[in-house]
């Protein structure tokens, strides 16, 4: 297939704010401005900027979660406009979106089948639901039986299983992940991300992770865009911008990062 | 901050300008008038009609109501119908006993809910405060009729089995005499003291239980304060401002948990006041008394929403 | 299904509201066709008798069964209880959805009413409209349901609020499911705890307002069997019979009490979080790849 | 030696969190604590100036500086917490309270223990605000929290903890909060600060990297028991414990390398 | 007697009188305010009428020191007692009485009926006053005994609403709406000054707020619910007195519609209602079978006429075609309580009749009952003495038009002597209560609570007049 599998052209996002008095002029605050970016078919990509940078913003209008103020997203060619739940439907079946806090993005009434056959029963995908998400449930390494369970019986990170499961089990092609690892331990984050990977190769599953921990970023990206004050200002190959930043906000940021000693055992 | 002032102020008359409306609206639906009551059983018609015209009442409503907010303006409330005396000044009467008798049962619930509240929520573990937590909420179910009248026969003078307090009335020199005054309204006091008092204790404990949780009490315990006063000094000032809210609302209950009690203690306050008033039709008087008591949970309201404010520099962002 | 009922039952406090309000709609029901004497029947010369064979509880004012009366009374209760209920269930979470819901013009008006109407004390409303319309049972549901109602809107709507901004809202949004699912399946079970508890202080302050409105001569016309009624007239003749006025008033008490403790266990029981589970420990990791 | 604990164990309504902890640290020192999430590092840490929530019965001994604080009422506690000893919480948002000015919190430790005035806190506030470089530190006292960003706001933290010059200083994940550019000045602050006052220094992360940043040594701890305690460099290269290993590998898989030296993911 | 500070140690003629009162006056204006209590605490202590009268009705001095009628009966000359003054100093004169009682006809005032047949009123000097009949009147002078005779300064300016003129033995001192009325001694009155200085009625809510208050001794006069006085019959420091009154509590029937155009429903429920169960629930009293009180000229046994029988009830409303029973609503003011209503729904429930109450308030009651006579059943307090006249008249609420009726009671109002007068009219009540054109549920006694030492207090008919002038401290 030819054409990149996402592509965002001038994507600006200016967010209203209350007004200050009755009548007068309702300040702006622009979140998002005039950002350019593709995402190939089963690629990786991610966005990191500190915080405020638009990163999450960027994320929603991706799959047509929020309006944006100008600019375009087209999907496989389709343009992507925040319109009827009825009309997106085919954008929703090709995406999925795992969030930063799993404990926040579980709702706490819904069991994890719930949870997870939720989108199933939404895009109406055919099929026997239950097996299709304990297969998913299996994909992302939890058993069977925490089908039942709610998402207080669970650790932090099976939460963000189940939050993965219910992102992919309707096999889209484009995951969102906005930190999904950020509120994770150490260990379980390196298990998510393995997960992560496991899925873009196995299913050819294209990836946004949206992430200010650039040491995943640069395990885990093909490519890097790094976003400051709602601009993009540098993109690349991973190895190419976070080893040779030529921006200088990306070059503070790689120098703040603190560095692992070199393992001198193994290497 | 002036420009928040401002705004509140203007939703204040807001508010007031629409309780006035819907309070004249509503006491016009009543069926009856004041005309029949002067009147009486052997009033004819004609006599009831010439009573309505010597009192206005056959004016249309907008121009009945463009006349009464005019006065309201000039913080007039008119003249009562019957009496013909000045609502303001009844109602003024009136408080001398309603107003000590709200603020010393508010003064009995705030002691109840801030003492036991605080205790019940540091020991929300333990059996004192389990048994507290409970005997509250049994308490916030009793009706008030039925809290009074128990108080009256286990307390109340001549009639009760202590017979430690008057149950019945107000002096008639009223605060000239100030301790028969006060001890004549113990007794409603702490009925609905008590009643209110367990409704804000159990707020306050679930205040003391969140603020107990709070991060920043624990870093001010961290700097070298007991739990306890981490607790009162940095917890239940910020805990605090929700329950001053809580407070606010609660004037309505204790308003009409006055209007019960007033009857009950046959004190002659703004309450029992309006009761005979809707009792007689006096509308100008009823209009001025609902329009005070609403006007009274109004400017709490807005107050607190300013002390509220003024407390919690957070509010401005929220604004912004 | 059943799960919130065990749970429910589970709680000392949901079994005695169960109990408690179940009997009181039992004692309703079975007055209906049944009480220990004739509601009508009276004897003068067996007033205010105290407790015993003949009449358990004893004999009122013009020598009518106590509990009879009582019994009947529960049926007065039920039904405030009941419609003071729906009418704030439909006024407070009409109001809170259009609140919540609707475009921000049309919401903030509605807030600046809904915080006049509250400042209203719901008494006062109910004794304006009783004397407009006489004292009656539908005035007492009226004015505490729309009373009461706007208060319900205040505080669930901020709730709505709370779940249209969950970032689960925004996930189901994303698994394709769209605003009438997001309502139906986040917005209501998510607001509707915090509905039933405010409910149940509706149906608790229709009672104990029922009880004051008879006292100011405004509640249920006399004849009709109710406890604020009972309780109004026997605080009459406290003074010779101070026994009559516990019987009514316990009952408004315990079933007052009981709601309320039946509100709350309610909202626990249709909570997951707080559900038990018989000995199961999630174990501490899956085995991932 | 400064702070001692041994054999601590602390159970929260009958179940037992922290199971028989033990590790030192001497004058000037410092020490990390890591463990995975809920393995009972801010306990322990609690457990030293007497926070613990309520219903945890405790066990073992601390001393600090020989005197032993288990044991010891609220009262007393009160004593030692933000004079010989000070913290700094996880959430820079939730650790002030948001209705005070930022330096009546900064000064409080001061007016609670040596007695200042409010003038005399505020002064020392402002002294204080400048030394963990806070901008404008005249005004920035008078401000609260929430008109300051999330690392302005820990620097607030860390500031009011060192208000009186405690011998110890406990950080509880200081920086996990903050974004990386804003997470690197506080490292430098708290290298530097606690550097200069020669407090001892025990510092909980779970980030290795972080750790490395700031401490020699470290203690691991894994469902509320002591696993391992080396140097964190041992800890990286050579780990003991397999819960140990885990943590150092999924440190390596995911942590940042300088690209410069290892060109490779 | 009481251990309240500053009662005791006040002088006897220092006295505050408290009287509890359960019905208030809303404002002062007796000419046009209507309600029994204005009568009971003005009347006779601050205004007086023309002449006063005892509670039995017997006619004594009052303004007019006496009084002389023309051979037939059409002229009345009243001579004033000299020195009569109002309390502002202006002298009372004949001039006063004059114009006092025009303007009851002129401006319509309360009760200006009873004055229908009064032709002309005038002073022929200033000690002197004529009044004219167009027919003779034996009830004329009972009512110059009553508000249409009160005697008011022309020349006084006050807001007769809040303050008073009057020329009685006491001034109002204080009036709060709802709450107390206080009197005090007229220091200058012209005639036997009043017993004690000070006269305080209270308001309270209640009769059970009234036993407290006598429990705790803090009222010195106080009506007594009957079924209550056992608790204050063993209280040391107070007497209860009873006395018999006037009021007449009438099941009233909306004759003009059915079902009560149907003599033999109105005689069924009559029949199907227990009289003596009504007095023994209310606690003292006395049956009354008629519209006229034992104290009034014209009483006659009738308790023959309709006894309590429910089978004859229930044969009566078959007969008149309710064999399936008969529903009806009982319209009561809220205030009535609710005793009679639940004992009323009860007996006619065992003639088969299912009663309903609705309980209104005042005004609404006022409204529907008595100027839209829109009701079937209601209970009304006819607490007013020979009032006999209501049946006389078919526009009143109860819509009673019976032409005999009429043309006996015009016979008696016309009449010359007034045992002709009480002849007539026990005709005419005979006829009322055979056609059953109400019920007549009880006339009930006054029990008045009197502080021990007090003596001169009224104790008859104390819902309509209460003259406190003799009241004094006897120690
Ligand atoms: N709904 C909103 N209304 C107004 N402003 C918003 C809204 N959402 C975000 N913003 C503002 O837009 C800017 C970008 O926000 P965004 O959430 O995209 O940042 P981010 O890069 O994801 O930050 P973080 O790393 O903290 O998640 C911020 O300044 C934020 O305050
Ligand atoms: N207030 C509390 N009540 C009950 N249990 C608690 C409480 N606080 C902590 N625990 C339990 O104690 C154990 C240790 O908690 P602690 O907070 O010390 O972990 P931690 O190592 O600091 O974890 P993290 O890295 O997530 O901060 C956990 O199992 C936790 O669930
Ligand atoms: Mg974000
Ligand atoms: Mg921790």
């Amino acid at each position: 297939m030819s054409g990149p599998l996402l592509s965002v052209r001038g994507l600006s996002r200016v967010y209203r704010l209350p007004r200050q008095r009755l009548g007068g002029p309702a300040p702006v605050h622009p979140a998002l401005l005039d950002v350019d970016l593709d995402v190939a078919e089963g690629e990786i990509l991610a966005v990191i900027g500190e915080s405020g940078s638009g990163k999450s913003t960027l994320a929603r209008l991706l799959l047509a979660l929020d309006r944006p103020t100008s600019g375009t997203v087209t999907f496989d060619g389709r343009p992507v406009t925040a319109g009827p739940a009825r009309e997106l439907r085919w954008l929703r079946a090709a995406t999925g979106i795992v969030l930063q806090d799993p404990y926040a993005s579980l709702n706490p009434r819904f069991s994890v089948h719930d949870i997870v056959a939720e989108p199933l029963r939404a895009l109406r995908v055919p099929g026997d639901h239950r097996r299709l998400v304990t297969d998913v449930l299996a994909r992302v390494g939890l058993a069977a039986d925490r089908a039942a369970y709610y998402p207080h019986e669970l650790s932090g990170g099976q939460r963000q299983r189940v939050a993965l499961a219910r992102a992919v089990v309707h096999r889209p092609r484009l995951l969102v992940g906005d930190e999904p690892t950020s509120a994770l331990d150490v260990t379980v984050r390196a298990e998510i991300i393995a997960l992560l990977r496991d899925l873009n190769a196995t299913l050819g599953l294209a990836i946004v992770l949206v992430s200010h921990d650039l040491g995943l970023v640069q395990r885990f990206a093909g490519r890097v865009v790094v976003m400051h004050e709602g601009r993009v200002v540098e993109s690349g190959p991973t190895d190419a911008v976070l080893g040779d930043p030529r921006h200088a906000y990306t070059r503070r940021l790689v120098a703040a990062v603190p560095r692992l000693p070199a393992r001198s055992t193994d290497a | 901050m002036i420009r928040f002032l401002v705004r509140r102020l203007a939703l204040l008359l807001l508010g007031l300008l629409v309780a006035s409306l819907v309070i004249f609206l509503v006491l016009r639906v009543l069926p009856g008038d004041v005309a029949h009551v002067i009147g009486g059983t052997n009033a004819t018609p004609e006599q009831v009609a010439r009573i309505r015209t010597a009192l206005g009442l056959d004016h249309s409503l907008p121009s009945q109501y463009l006349h009464w907010l005019g006065g309201l303006l000039r913080l007039d409330l008119g003249e009562s119908l019957l009496t013909d005396q000045a609502v303001g000044a009844a109602l003024a009467d009136r408080n001398s006993v309603t107003v000590p008798l709200t603020i010393l049962s508010f003064v009995i619930a705030a002691l109840i809910a801030s003492t036991l509240g605080v205790y019940s929520g540091l020991r929300h573990d333990r059996p004192a405060g389990v048994v507290i937590s409970f005997v509250s909420q049994a308490l916030a179910a009793v009706p008030a009729l039925w809290l009074g009248l128990l108080l009256i026969i286990v307390l109340g003078n001549g009639v009760g089995l202590l017979g430690v307090l008057p149950s019945n009335g107000f002096p008639d020199d009223g605060w000239s005499s100030p301790l028969a005054a006060l001890r004549s309204l113990l007794l409603p006091a702490l009925t609905i003291g008590l009643i209110e008092g367990v409704v804000l204790l159990r707020f306050v404990r679930s205040a003391v239980l969140e603020a107990l949780g709070q991060d920043y009490v624990r870093a001010a315990a961290a700097r070298g304060l007991t739990r306890t006063q981490a607790l009162l000094r940095h917890g239940l000032p910020n805990v605090g401002l929700s329950l001053l809210s809580i407070s606010a609302l609660q004037i309505a209950a204790l308003v009409t948990g006055a209007v019960v009690v007033e009857s009950l203690f046959n004190l002659p306050g703004v309450g029992r006041m309006l009761v005979g008033d809707v009792g007689s039709r006096d509308l100008t008087a009823v209009q001025g008394e609902v329009l005070f008591l609403t006007g009274i949970v109004l400017v709490i309201g807005t107050l607190v929403d300013v002390a509220h404010r003024l407390v919690d520099p957070r509010q401005k962002v929220e604004a912004a | 299904m059943n799960t919130w009922v065990r749970e429910l039952l589970r709680r000392p406090a949901g079994r005695f509201g169960t109990v408690v309000v179940g009997a009181v709609f039992g004692a309703a029901l079975l007055s209906l066709f049944w009480t220990p004497h004739d509601l009508l029947q009276q004897d003068i010369a067996e007033r205010w008798r105290g407790p015993g064979q003949q009449h358990w509880l004893g004999t009122d004012q013009i020598g009518r069964d106590t509990l009879s009366w009582l019994l009947a009374g529960s049926r007065t209760t039920v039904l405030v209880a009941t419609w003071a209920t729906l009418i704030a269930a439909a006024v407070g979470i009409a109001l809170a959805a259009l609140t919540a819901l609707s475009p921000r013009w049309l919401a903030e008006p509605v807030i600046v009413v809904v915080d006049i109407l509250i400042a209203f004390p719901v008494l006062l409303i109910a004794m304006l409209l009783a004397a407009a319309f006489g004292g009656s049972l539908s005035v007492v549901v009226t004015a505490v349901g729309v009373g009461v109602g706007v208060n319900i809107a205040r505080v669930v709507r901020p709730e709505i609020r709370r779940v249209l901004a969950s970032d689960y809202v925004l996930a189901a949004r994303a698994g394709g499911v769209g605003p009438g699912g997001v309502l139906a399946r986040h917005v209501i079970p998510g607001a509707g705890p915090v509905v039933i508890v405010q409910l149940s202080y509706v149906a608790a302050i229709a009672i104990l307002a029922e009880a004051s409105l008879s006292y100011l001569g405004y509640g249920a016309p006399p004849g009709t069997p109710s406890w604020g009624r009972s309780l109004s007239e026997s605080q009459q003749y406290i003074s010779v019979q101070p026994a009559s006025v516990l019987w009514p008033g316990l009952a408004i008490a315990l079933t007052v009490l009981a709601i309320t403790l039946l509100g709350d266990a309610l909202r626990e029981a249709l909570d997951p979080r707080l559900r038990r589970r018989p000995a199961v420990r999630p174990a501490a990791k899956e085995a991932a790849t | 030696m400064s702070l001692a604990i041994e054999d601590l164990r602390i159970s929260i309504r009958g179940r037992t969190v922290v199971d028989g902890v033990s590790l030192a640290l001497g004058d000037g020192d410092r020490l990390g604590l890591i463990g995975e999430s809920g393995s009972g590092k801010s306990l322990t840490a609690l457990a030293v100036l007497g926070l613990l929530p309520a219903g945890s019965t405790v066990t073992g001994s601390i001393r600090l500086d020989g005197r032993e604080l288990v044991g010891l009422g609220d009262r007393e506690l009160a004593a030692v917490r933000g004079k010989r000893a000070g913290i700094v919480f996880q959430e820079p948002v939730t650790a002030l309270n948001p209705i005070r000015r930022v330096g009546a919190q900064i000064g409080e430790s001061l007016r609670i223990h040596y007695g200042f005035s409010k003038r005399q806190a505020l002064e020392r506030a402002v002294r204080l605000a400048e030394r963990v470089h806070l901008p404008d530190p005249e005004h920035i006292v008078q401000r609260y929290p929430h008109e300051l960003s999330g690392g302005q706001r820990q620097r607030v933290a860390i500031a009011a903890a060192l208000a009186t010059g405690p011998r110890l200083i406990i950080a509880d994940e200081p920086t996990t909060a903050l974004d990386v550019t804003i997470q690197a000045g506080i490292l430098d602050l708290f290298d530097r600060e606690v550097g200069e006052s020669g407090a001892s220094l025990l510092f909980i992360t779970h980030d290795l990297a972080v750790l490395a940043r700031i401490v020699p040594r470290a203690v691991v701890l894994a469902a509320g028991r002591v696993v391992e305690e080396a140097t964190v460099e041992g800890l990286l290269t050579a780990p003991a414990h397999p819960v140990t290993a885990a943590l150092a590998e999924a440190a390596y898989a995911t942590g940042f390398t300088d690209p410069a030296f290892e060109g490779h993911r | 007697t009481s251990d309240e500070p500053g009662k005791t140690t006040a002088a006897a003629d220092d006295k505050t009188l408290t009287v509890a009162l359960q019905l208030f006056p809303d404002n002062l204006d007796i000419r046009s305010t209507a309600g029994a209590a204005l009568d009971q605490t003005l009347i006779d202590n601050v205004y007086q009428p023309l002449v006063s009268r005892d509670p039995k009705g017997k006619i004594l001095p009052g303004i007019a020191k006496s009084w002389t009628a023309s051979p037939d009966s059409l002229t009345h000359t009243f001579t004033l007692f000299p020195g009569t003054m109002f309390s502002n100093g202006d002298p009372l004169t004949a001039k006063d009485v004059a114009w006092s009682i025009n303007q009851v006809t002129a401006k319509q005032y309360k009760d200006y009926q009873a004055l229908a047949s009064v032709e002309s009123v005038t002073a022929t000097d200033d000690q002197t006053v004529v009044v004219k009949l167009k027919q003779p009147d034996p009830a004329l002078l009972y009512t110059l005994a009553g508000r249409p005779g009160l005697v008011f300064d022309e020349k006084a300016t006050n807001d007769p609403k809040s303050t008073a003129v009057g020329s009685g033995p006491f001034l109002v001192d204080s009036f709060k709406a709802g709450a107390t009325l206080t009197l005090t001694r007229n220091p200058k009155y012209w005639g036997e000054k009043a017993g004690v200085s000070s006269v305080a009625f209270k308001l309270f809510s209640d009769t059970n707020a009234i036993v407290n208050a006598v429990l705790d001794g803090s009222v010195d006069v106080a009506g007594i619910d009957p079924n209550l006085l056992p608790k204050v019959k063993g209280n040391p420091n107070y007497d209860v007195v009873t006395g018999f009154a006037s009021d007449k509590f009438t099941l009233a029937f909306n004759n003009r519609v059915a079902p009560f155009t149907d003599l033999k429903v109105r005689q069924a429920v009559r029949h199907a209602i227990d009289h003596d169960a009504i007095v023994k629930a209310i606690g003292a009293g006395k049956t009354l079978y008629g519209p006229i009180v034992d104290s009034d000229p014209g009483y006659q046994d009738l308790s023959g006429l309709y006894p309590h029988d429910a089978a004859k009830a229930k044969q009566l409303l078959a007969e008149a075609g309710h064999a399936n029973g008969l529903e009806l609503t009982l319209k009561i003011p809220s205030f009535y309580g609710t005793t009679i209503p639940g004992l009323l729904t009860s007996q006619l429930a065992q003639a088969g009749i299912k009663l309903t109450v609705t309980s209104v308030d005042f005004p609404t009651w006022l409204k529907e009952v008595y100027t839209n006579h829109d009701f079937q059943l209601s209970i009304v307090d006819h607490a007013e003495a020979r009032d006999f006249s209501n049946w006389a008249n078919p526009k009143y609420y109860f819509g009673y038009d019976n032409k005999q009726v009429q043309q006996l009671y015009q016979q008696a109002t016309t009449a010359t002597s007034e045992s002709a007068y009480a002849s007539l009219l026990q005709q005419a009540a005979q006829i009322v209560s055979q056609d059953a054109a109400a019920d007549w549920l009880y006339n009930p006694t006054a029990n008045t609570a009197v502080r021990k030492g007090l003596t001169g207090v009224p104790t008859d008919s104390t819902s309509s007049r209460l003259n406190l002038t003799h009241v004094k401290v006897s120690r």
